[in-house]
């Protein structure tokens, strides 16, 4: 028998981190398909070129760490890349891609010690890096389904190649498409510019010929993951099914975004967006279910993730609407994250029998 | 042109020289409010030494130590009984980074007199520092287990050398769980580790 | 549901309390349709010197007396204590130390009595018939006499419990019929087939501390229990204010203080007792055995042990005398040859895992399983990182932070493991079992807890020896003042006469020098500064 | 009103002076090991921040100005700026002990600290009336405390983890740094002033 101390208890749930890593791969599939429908081979390339690159960032990090490579089996790299690859534009050529995983796997985790240790949410991370190394492409929207560039068939493989590894101006020197031809602003940017020359919200919506239900499935400009809000729904209600994320963040976050929306939506129409467009617009929903809970960045209590999800709602509305970029929810939950050890600490819940005062 | 230089170098001076001077009257008025006597840090170091009086530290007692300490003349990694908790919590204390054990701690020791040979001298009586052997002059003395802190200074003076240290016995109230050991936590050891270097 | 508005919802009524957190593992109840067997009286039984919470107790017999079947054999020292009974007639064959049910491995001092076979029951106690008109105080010392200890599992001394403060009156009995730890069904079986005996004792818990109202609370996976309990209710008269509460089956529902939130609403408060909230909670088991011990004079000498475990042949209740080997009990039910096997003394949840069979069953002793190698290996795999998912915090019954706990316990921040109140955490395992990292959670609380208590004493001992390191400075300080005054004193009554009075000062002298030596060394060997 | 609260809001969030002036660096990565000390030390700063800038723009309102010192303002500033901090030793060394040997050099380092002496010498070139300089000096030193003290926070949890030996203690801590200072970038452009 062997003498080693196993204290109780001597069961256990067989949950597992592989399980739970996975489960949030399944929730992020029907986004990712949607963006292979959206967006064609763009898409399909990023996704497996920035889910390569993490696995393959993660096996270098470990043989040098010596740690053992089976940690690559709970497929937390994987994951980091698909989040990463959601959050791109279209448009991205492929070196950025592998850079941003590079980024989001070493700097974003391993350097804190690997799984579990991160202060910041490794694919965010990444992604404002690159947002701020390389701001014209990473701001670059092409709209879904080539409706607006008949010639950029986004179905054909050849094209999307040659824009993936050649970048988008090698294709231009073919002559037949100008840059800005199959390029536009997003929904938030258009608002943004237009605000600067004063012009109306309502109007600029409308010069947009801006629809809700198109952005609510999905056929606005954005990055290719974000675009889909009823794919994210999807993703997001089967979480909180599946119990990997638990109600408290996302609906603080999104709640508080609508809330503001809505108030400073009744008092100033032409200044502030409301609230539907808000919510359809930008990463918020793709933040708000998958970034702002990744469990590892986020709060551990219920209290604190509630005041985690208000901060990350008020701060996004008040770039969106005040701040020079055009989609603020990236930087909200990495201003969050920082605060989180605080927010750990501060917000605990009431432990039984702690100052229970007067019981009837 | 000479003139104005001068007077501008004249008011640079008396301007400087004005503001240092009431700024060092108040500083010296601050010092008479803020005057503080002895160093409370000397307690608070006292507080967490083991209070063995053993002098393995080099000094005669836990309090001297504590005032070297405090006044930075010693380090913080003599305490042999307090051990590496004591010296990480000094150095927490003092802000200093921790530094190791010269010597590491044995197993706590207790005094034990063989009564039969005890001649009775009170040498040993006098050479404890916590008074925890109780005898009369040519009675024969004995140690109290509960106060003896094991700091061996009572074997040398002892003529007939009729005391010696005996290992303390584990008691099964006393028994504490050990940190997870098996290859299941080698992830939790390694962390230990980190954390043990950089207290 | 958030828990503003449940505890709200609760607070108005609304709601039935129910505690927060809590897990459903698979209950493996095997032995619950097996109805308790009795067990031949073992050839030697081991009785060890401490089986309850509290100080160990001392010896009465010596080697080669002869002892009755509930003759105490060992005194109880101290307040917080209960004496221990022979639980056979028989020899005191030896007096040494024994392994029992301890992690550490180390033994008590326990007494070795060989049966003689014919178990003749010691008289001295005679039962207490109308025990209604008793004084309280008589059946508390009967209690303390016959031993009587928390049979649940925590062997809390049952006396201290059972008595009448005026500051602290109680006004609900409650009787845990819980028994939420799974493979556990002694407490079932006992509620099955002794359901009156258990109200006999409840009454007289209840004469015993002045209340009329109470609550049996059973799990609703035992209802053929709550049904013979609830008969045996209708058919007692006098205990109208008495109801059985079916509770939802949730672990770890059995724990007090859960159950008291559960039944009353209220919460015991941080290092206070249940009778402080006006609740007094024991176990069926612990009722059965009061009313054995007035009704019948007898001491606590046996009691019910669930035999079981998915490695164990043939699963069973047995009603077992204190002192019985175990390895004969699973020798009884089949299982032979323990090498694939791992011996756990209690539930899975919270029992001790045992290195050997050779351990004696004591009055903590509700259950032992045999557990097939591969459930104990799935239950502590290799540990992960902690990926922070909170499900731990969402399990916990005290709504601690387990995850943060064991980083401070694992990296020695013991005064942040207090201060995120480390000593409230009640070891019941919930946290550990929904890990998805297999982090062992609850080994690294009680490793924190080990430190921080070995921290205290220490602390105290190092306060004690200062204070007497401090006085004997004094004294030194004060000896050799007296010592110089008395030596000036001496120069001034000599110096100033001329030779006349030489001889005069011959008598001074000698006092002078004998307590001169003695003086004298006591300087330390190097000056103290 | 608002004209306040925006300046206040733009000296705290918008151009921190840790995080997008990068001034103050070594208090910053000095005092962040824990909590505790973190917040003594941004009390201080915080003391230290608002007199001096208050100060220092009176000294060159009515002293340097009408005298024509201008050439004096670094000494002068540097003068006010080591009696306050002279002040506060005194006062932090009476009132918590413990507080006073957690800082350590790093109280009386303040002295130098760049973003003291930084916000004293803006106020004077950009020209600021009394009221605005205070609350430059104001929102400088909260930005400061905001800063150290989530700095502290994430130190105390970075110290523990099984981080690479290369990256161990300040690698990891300017990483951190420089991931924090890339969020506050978000901020840019929030207040047109």
């Amino acid at each position: 028998m062997s003498l080693i101390m196993l204290s109780s208890p001597h069961a256990h749930g067989g949950d597992s981190i592989r399980m739970m890593m996975f489960t949030v791969v399944l929730a992020l599939l029907p986004a990712a398909a949607v963006s292979v429908y959206l967006f064609g081979w763009l898409a399909f390339l990023l996704i497996v070129s920035c889910m390569l690159s993490a696995l393959l960032m993660e096996a270098v990090c470990l043989k040098m760490m010596k740690r053992p490579l089976s940690t690559l089996l709970d497929n937390s790299a994987a994951l980091t890349g698909l989040f990463l690859a959601l959050t791109l534009p279209a448009t991205t050529p492929w070196w950025m891609a592998v850079l941003g995983s590079v980024f989001a796997i070493v700097l974003g985790k391993q350097v804190y010690g690997g799984l579990g240790h991160n202060i910041f949410n490794p694919a965010l991370s990444a992604r404002v890096i690159l947002l701020i190394s390389f701001p014209l492409s990473m701001t670059t929207w092409i709209m879904p389904m080539s409706s607006v560039a008949p010639a950029l068939n986004l179905f054909d493989f050849s094209t999307c190649a040659t824009i993936f590894f050649y970048g988008t101006d090698a294709l231009l020197t073919g002559g037949q498409l100008t840059l800005d031809a199959i390029t536009m602003a997003s929904p938030l940017g258009h608002i943004k510019t237009e605000a600067t020359l004063g012009v109306p919200v309502a109007e600029a919506l409308k010069a947009y010929n801006y629809s809700y239900l198109d952005a609510f499935l999905g056929f606005e400009a954005g990055s290719i993951g974000e675009t889909s809000a009823l794919a994210l729904f999807i993703g997001g209600i089967f979480l909180l099914a599946r119990h990997s994320i638990t109600w408290h963040i996302p609906f603080a976050y999104i709640g508080t975004v609508l809330l503001l929306a809505a108030i400073f939506n009744q008092a100033a129409p032409d200044q502030f967006a409301t609230p539907m467009f808000h919510l359809f617009a930008g990463g918020l929903i793709l933040c708000a279910f998958f970034m702002a809970t990744d469990p590892v960045s986020s709060p551990v209590t219920p209290v604190g993730q509630i005041v985690f999800g208000i901060g990350c709602g008020v701060l996004t509305w008040s770039i969106r609407s005040f701040g020079g970029y055009p989609e603020g929810a990236m930087f909200a939950v990495l201003l969050m994250n920082c605060a989180v050890p605080l927010i750990d600490h501060y917000f605990r819940p009431r432990v039984y029998g702690q100052n229970v005062g007067k019981q009837s | 042109m000479m003139m104005e230089s001068m007077s501008g170098l004249l008011y640079a001076l008396a301007s400087l020289g004005a503001f240092a001077l009431c700024a060092g009257i108040v500083l010296a008025i601050a010092q008479k409010i803020f005057h503080i006597e002895g160093d409370p840090m000397i307690d608070n170091i006292d507080a967490l030494l083991p209070q063995t009086q053993c002098g393995q530290c080099g000094f005669p007692g836990c309090k001297p130590y504590a005032t070297a300490v405090a006044g930075s003349e010693a380090e913080v990694n003599h305490c042999v009984p307090g051990g590496e908790r004591t010296m990480l919590q000094i150095a927490n204390l003092m802000g200093v980074e921790p530094k190791e054990l010269d010597e590491e701690a044995s197993a706590p020791m207790l005094a034990f007199v063989r009564e039969d040979e005890c001649i009775g001298c009170t040498l040993c009586i006098k050479a404890c520092p916590v008074d925890a052997i109780i005898g009369a002059p040519k009675q024969y003395h004995t140690v109290i287990a509960d106060h003896c802190t094991g700091c061996t200074l009572c074997v040398e003076p002892c003529p007939v050398d009729c005391i010696d240290m005996l290992v303390k016995p584990e008691l099964i109230e006393h028994w504490a769980w050990p940190l997870p050991d098996t290859k299941r936590s080698q992830l939790g050891h390694e962390r230990r580790e980190q954390h043990a270097g950089h207290a | 549901m958030p828990a503003m508005l449940r505890t709200l919802a609760q607070k108005m009524g609304l709601m039935a309390h129910s505690f927060r957190g809590g897990i459903h593992p698979d209950m493996h109840k095997l032995s619950a349709m097996n109805p308790i067997e009795n067990v031949a009286i073992s050839p030697v039984l081991i009785l060890p010197m401490k089986q309850h919470i509290g100080s160990v107790c001392s010896p009465l017999v010596k080697v080669g007396d002869h002892v009755l079947r509930g003759q105490k054999i060992a005194k109880s020292e101290g307040y917080l204590s209960v004496p221990v009974h022979a639980s056979t007639s028989g020899r005191v064959v030896k007096i040494e130390e024994h392994a029992i049910a301890h992690p550490s491995g180390m033994g008590m001092p326990s007494i070795f009595i060989e049966a003689d076979g014919d178990d003749r029951a010691d008289e001295s106690l005679e039962p207490i018939i109308d025990w209604q008109n008793t004084d309280p105080t008589l059946l508390r010392e009967r209690a303390r006499m016959c031993g009587l200890a928390g049979l649940g599992g925590a062997v809390f001394p049952t006396f201290i419990k059972l008595v009448q403060d005026k500051r602290f009156p109680i006004e609900t009995v409650i009787l845990n019929g819980i028994e939420c730890e799974p493979y556990l069904t002694n407490d079932h079986r006992l509620m099955v087939e002794q359901a009156s005996e258990i109200l006999d004792g409840m009454a007289i818990i209840m004469h015993m501390v002045g209340t009329s109202s109470g609550i049996i609370a059973i799990e609703d996976n035992k209802a053929d229990a709550a049904q013979a309990m609830q008969e045996a209710l209708n058919s007692k008269d006098g205990m109208d204010d008495v109801r059985i509460e079916v509770l939802p089956t949730r672990y770890p529902q059995g724990s007090e203080k859960q159950l008291i939130y559960t039944l009353t609403g209220r919460e015991v408060p941080a290092g206070k007792l249940p009778m402080h909230i006006g609740v007094l909670c024991q176990n069926v088991g612990t009722s059965k055995a009061l009313r054995d011990a007035v009704m019948l004079g007898q001491p606590l000498t046996e009691r019910i042990v669930t035999i079981s475990g998915d490695a164990l042949p043939q699963p069973a209740n047995l009603r077992v005398r204190l002192g019985t080997p175990i390895r004969s009990l699973f020798a009884r039910q089949g299982l032979e040859d323990f090498n694939h096997i791992q011996i756990v003394h209690g539930g899975p949840m919270m029992g001790e895992r045992l290195s050997h069979p050779d351990i004696p069953v004591i009055k903590s002793t509700s259950g032992i399983l045999a557990l097939s190698k591969q459930a104990i290996d799935a239950a502590h795999t290799v540990e992960n990182p902690c990926i922070r998912c909170g499900h731990c915090s969402e399990a916990c019954p005290v709504s601690l932070v387990p995850n943060l706990l064991a980083d401070f316990c694992r990296s020695d921040q013991l005064e942040k493991a207090e201060d995120y109140q480390l000593f409230d955490c009640i070891e019941c395992g919930a946290c550990s079992y929904v890990c998805p990292s297999n982090i062992p959670l609850v080994h690294y609380f009680r490793y924190g807890k080990g430190q921080i208590a070995l921290a205290r004493r220490e602390q105290v001992f190092a306060e004690a020896s200062r204070q007497r390191s401090e006085g004997r400075d004094a004294r030194i300080e004060r000896e050799l003042a007296e010592k110089a005054a008395r030596r000036s004193r001496v120069r001034k009554t000599h110096a100033p006469k001329p030779v006349a009075d030489a001889s005069a000062n011959k008598p001074a002298t000698p006092d002078v020098t004998a307590s001169d030596n003695a003086v004298e060394n006591t300087a330390k060997p190097e000056e103290k500064s | 009103m608002t004209e306040f609260a925006l300046i206040l809001l733009s000296a705290v969030l918008v151009n921190n002076y840790v995080l997008t002036k990068f001034l103050g660096i070594c208090p910053f990565l000095g005092t962040s090991s824990k909590v505790e000390t973190a917040i003594g030390m941004s009390f201080a700063v915080m003391f230290v921040m608002t007199l001096a800038s208050t100060a220092s723009w009176l000294v060159q309102q009515y002293v340097l100005i009408p005298l024509d010192l201008q050439y004096l303002q670094t000494i002068f500033f540097i003068l006010i700026i080591a009696s306050l901090v002279q002040l506060i030793e005194m006062m932090i060394h009476k009132t918590s002990p413990v507080l006073y040997q957690a800082l350590g050099i790093f109280l009386p380092l303040i002295t130098t600290n760049c973003a003291v002496l930084g916000v004293a010498i803006l106020n004077v070139q950009q020209e600021q009336t009394f009221l605005t300089s205070a609350l430059y000096g104001g929102g400088a030193a909260i930005g400061f405390a905001l800063v150290l003290i989530l700095f502290a926070g994430i130190r105390e949890r970075i110290d523990v983890s099984p981080v690479p030996a290369a990256f161990k203690g300040s690698p990891l801590a300017l990483i951190t740094a420089g991931m924090m200072s890339l969020a506050f970038m978000g901020f840019s452009g929030l207040v047109k002033v």
